[in-house]
């Protein structure tokens, strides 16, 4: 940074060449960053401003600036008019204040204003060094195959209802066919008879289509749902001779050709 | 899709690892030094990344084989963790394993796709009438039931063949599964909410 | 290598176990099958994710105390990988180590956004002095603050519209975001730098 070499005195008439003028009004971020770099310049007591030899600095350069038709914002006149208030104030006799009144320095605001905009300026400047999301750093994020994970649909027993109900409402309008009423149970035990015909080849002996340890109504049941099939020519119940043994054959011909290989 | 093949490398026939040399003596730098480096690029790529890639990663020449050497190390490091580093078609990359997906799923929770009003009355039919013939629906229903509804039904294994009627054409007996009890959280069809209210307001219904 | 420590869990020396409960007995599930699930979720998280995101993720409930116990630990188990996971202002996130980004910019030479001092400075004064109004910027850098400069900073999602003073005019308050804290590796405002004491010289003077 430009700080920090000492001078031992102010140069009370200072020559900057036009485009260097042009670099230094590019550098300063405002009257106070001027100001604060003529002060630290000087080496000066920032609490203790030589105000006189400072306004002089403060207006040669903001002269210069305007000699070289650089555009000059208002804020640099506007520090110009306080500055040379500061400076006629300083001149003024001092009021006697009563005992423990405090006097108020004419440069205290100003004093206040350049500390809190270097302590701001270093800051940013320490913001500046932290480590800093995709300056410094990047943010891990590895890839998510959504596709892998298969999200079906989910169904509940209500909706099961409602779909009942729509189908009923809907068979209003088609009179011509019934639904039958039948106790679910037996078409439960409708498929699974189904099923476990299907997964013993077709042929079963009837005797091993119950299981006793289900209890008597489950018994009562399957018989139920048995004699169902049969009588919709699902399936056969066959017995050779008398006192045979009786065998429940799936009425599938081929699933029962298939079984007689 | 690119990812089928969960472990391309071992049937990858011309850079199989069987044929590559083994870390060549001249393997320039670090090379715990170079995977943490292919690591930092590949945790952080929005895409899959190419070995020329990742070899404009290096101020040094690396050789495809050296380059192929640290993946294959790389890709050894992560075994057993929540993710797995990828060849694809376009190159490599982390992806997390799809048993985790689960868990991410959790934290930014998607609305559940549904099924159509079609599937959920033919579920409905064959839970309570079954077992049932397609043609036994297409009459409940009072329209034609597309074989794509059964499938996706049978596909969910909520729904299967259990026989077949005995009449011309020998339609196929559709019955519920267990599964379908287990993910309904029911242990028996008798569990459904019963119909004889639903069916009595049919038959008032029918009556007038 | 990375991964010298194969089963961090065996020997995990809670870094910060003096405050924190030892892991609880009541500690739920498999503490290593947590962690990485904990990983799989951190590494794809597109922000930080909170203790509360984190606790989503899991159907058992997860005490804060067990929480952090495995978050602590699963940060010592990436010490000397080339990304670290960090607690921010919103949330934990892995991000790689600064070391790594010249590889990283390698790759992907975008040029990363340079602040002006205008910038800079302005951003200063918002993190240092917030909620502060655009006068209240004028006043301490003594200049006018140009629109694009505030414009800038909103649009990195650094600064934000906190409200509005009740003076004439209603003017803005402008205030720090937590991205602009996740985006420099904090948890809160308090952790910024603290300021030069530059005014102990002046109550110095005053004193004289």
């Amino acid at each position: 940074m430009i700080y920090g070499q000492p001078m031992a005195q102010m140069p009370l008439d200072l020559y900057i060449p036009p485009d260097a003028m042009a670099v230094m009004l590019d550098a300063f971020e405002g009257p106070l960053d001027l100001l604060l770099y003529l002060i630290r310049k000087a080496n000066v007591n920032v609490l203790d401003i030589p105000m006189a030899p400072l306004t002089v600095q403060y207006l040669t350069y903001v002269e210069a600036m305007r000699t070289h038709n650089l555009e000059l914002a208002a804020d640099y006149l506007v520090m110009a008019a306080m500055l040379i208030e500061i400076k006629s104030r300083m001149l003024l006799p001092r009021a006697k204040v009563a005992a423990g009144e405090e006097v108020e320095d004419p440069r205290a605001e100003l004093v206040r204003r350049l500390i809190e905009y270097e302590q701001m300026k270093l800051s940013a400047h320490r913001l500046n060094e932290m480590p800093q999301a995709e300056r410094d750093f990047d943010w891990v994020e590895i890839w998510v195959e959504k596709s892998m994970l298969q999200r079906l649909p989910e169904v509940s027993v209500d909706d099961l209802k409602d779909a009942w109900s729509a189908i009923l409402r809907q068979a209003r309008l088609h009179t011509h066919h019934h639904i039958q009423r039948e106790e679910l149970s037996v078409r439960e035990h409708m498929g699974l008879i189904l099923r476990h015909l299907r997964d013993a080849g077709g042929f079963v002996e009837f005797v091993d289509m119950f299981d006793a340890t289900l209890g008597a109504s489950v018994l009562v049941v399957h018989f139920l749902a048995m004699l169902e099939l049969a009588r919709e020519h699902l399936l056969e119940i066959t017995q050779a001779e008398t006192f045979a043994p009786i065998y429940v054959r799936l009425a599938d011909g081929r699933v029962k050709s298939e079984s007689v290989e | 899709m690119a990812e089928s093949n969960p472990n391309p490398l071992n049937n990858s026939p011309v850079e199989s690892s069987s044929e590559l040399p083994a870390m060549p003596a001249t393997m320039p730098g670090d090379t715990g030094e170079m995977k943490r480096i292919l690591e930092a690029v590949l945790l952080t790529a929005q895409q899959p990344l190419s070995v020329a890639d990742l070899k404009k990663v290096f101020t040094q020449e690396i050789s495809n084989d050296v380059m192929r050497v640290l993946l294959d190390e790389l890709r050894e490091d992560w075994v057993g963790r929540p993710a797995e580093l990828m060849q694809l078609a376009s190159g490599w990359r982390f992806r997390t394993r799809a048993e985790y997906l689960p868990y991410l799923e959790r934290l930014n929770p998607e609305t559940p796709p549904k099924y159509s009003r079609a599937v959920l009355e033919t579920l409905a039919i064959i839970a309570y009438r079954q077992p049932v013939t397609r043609g036994d629906i297409e009459d409940i229903r009072g329209v034609t039931v597309a074989t794509q509804i059964i499938k996706v039904l049978e596909e969910r294994g909520w729904v299967d063949v259990v026989g077949h009627r005995d009449t011309p054409g020998r339609p196929a007996l559709l019955a519920t599964t267990k599964k379908f009890l287990d993910d309904l959280g029911l242990r028996s069809v008798t569990e459904l909410p019963p119909l004889e209210q639903l069916n009595q307001t049919l038959e008032l219904a029918d009556a007038q």
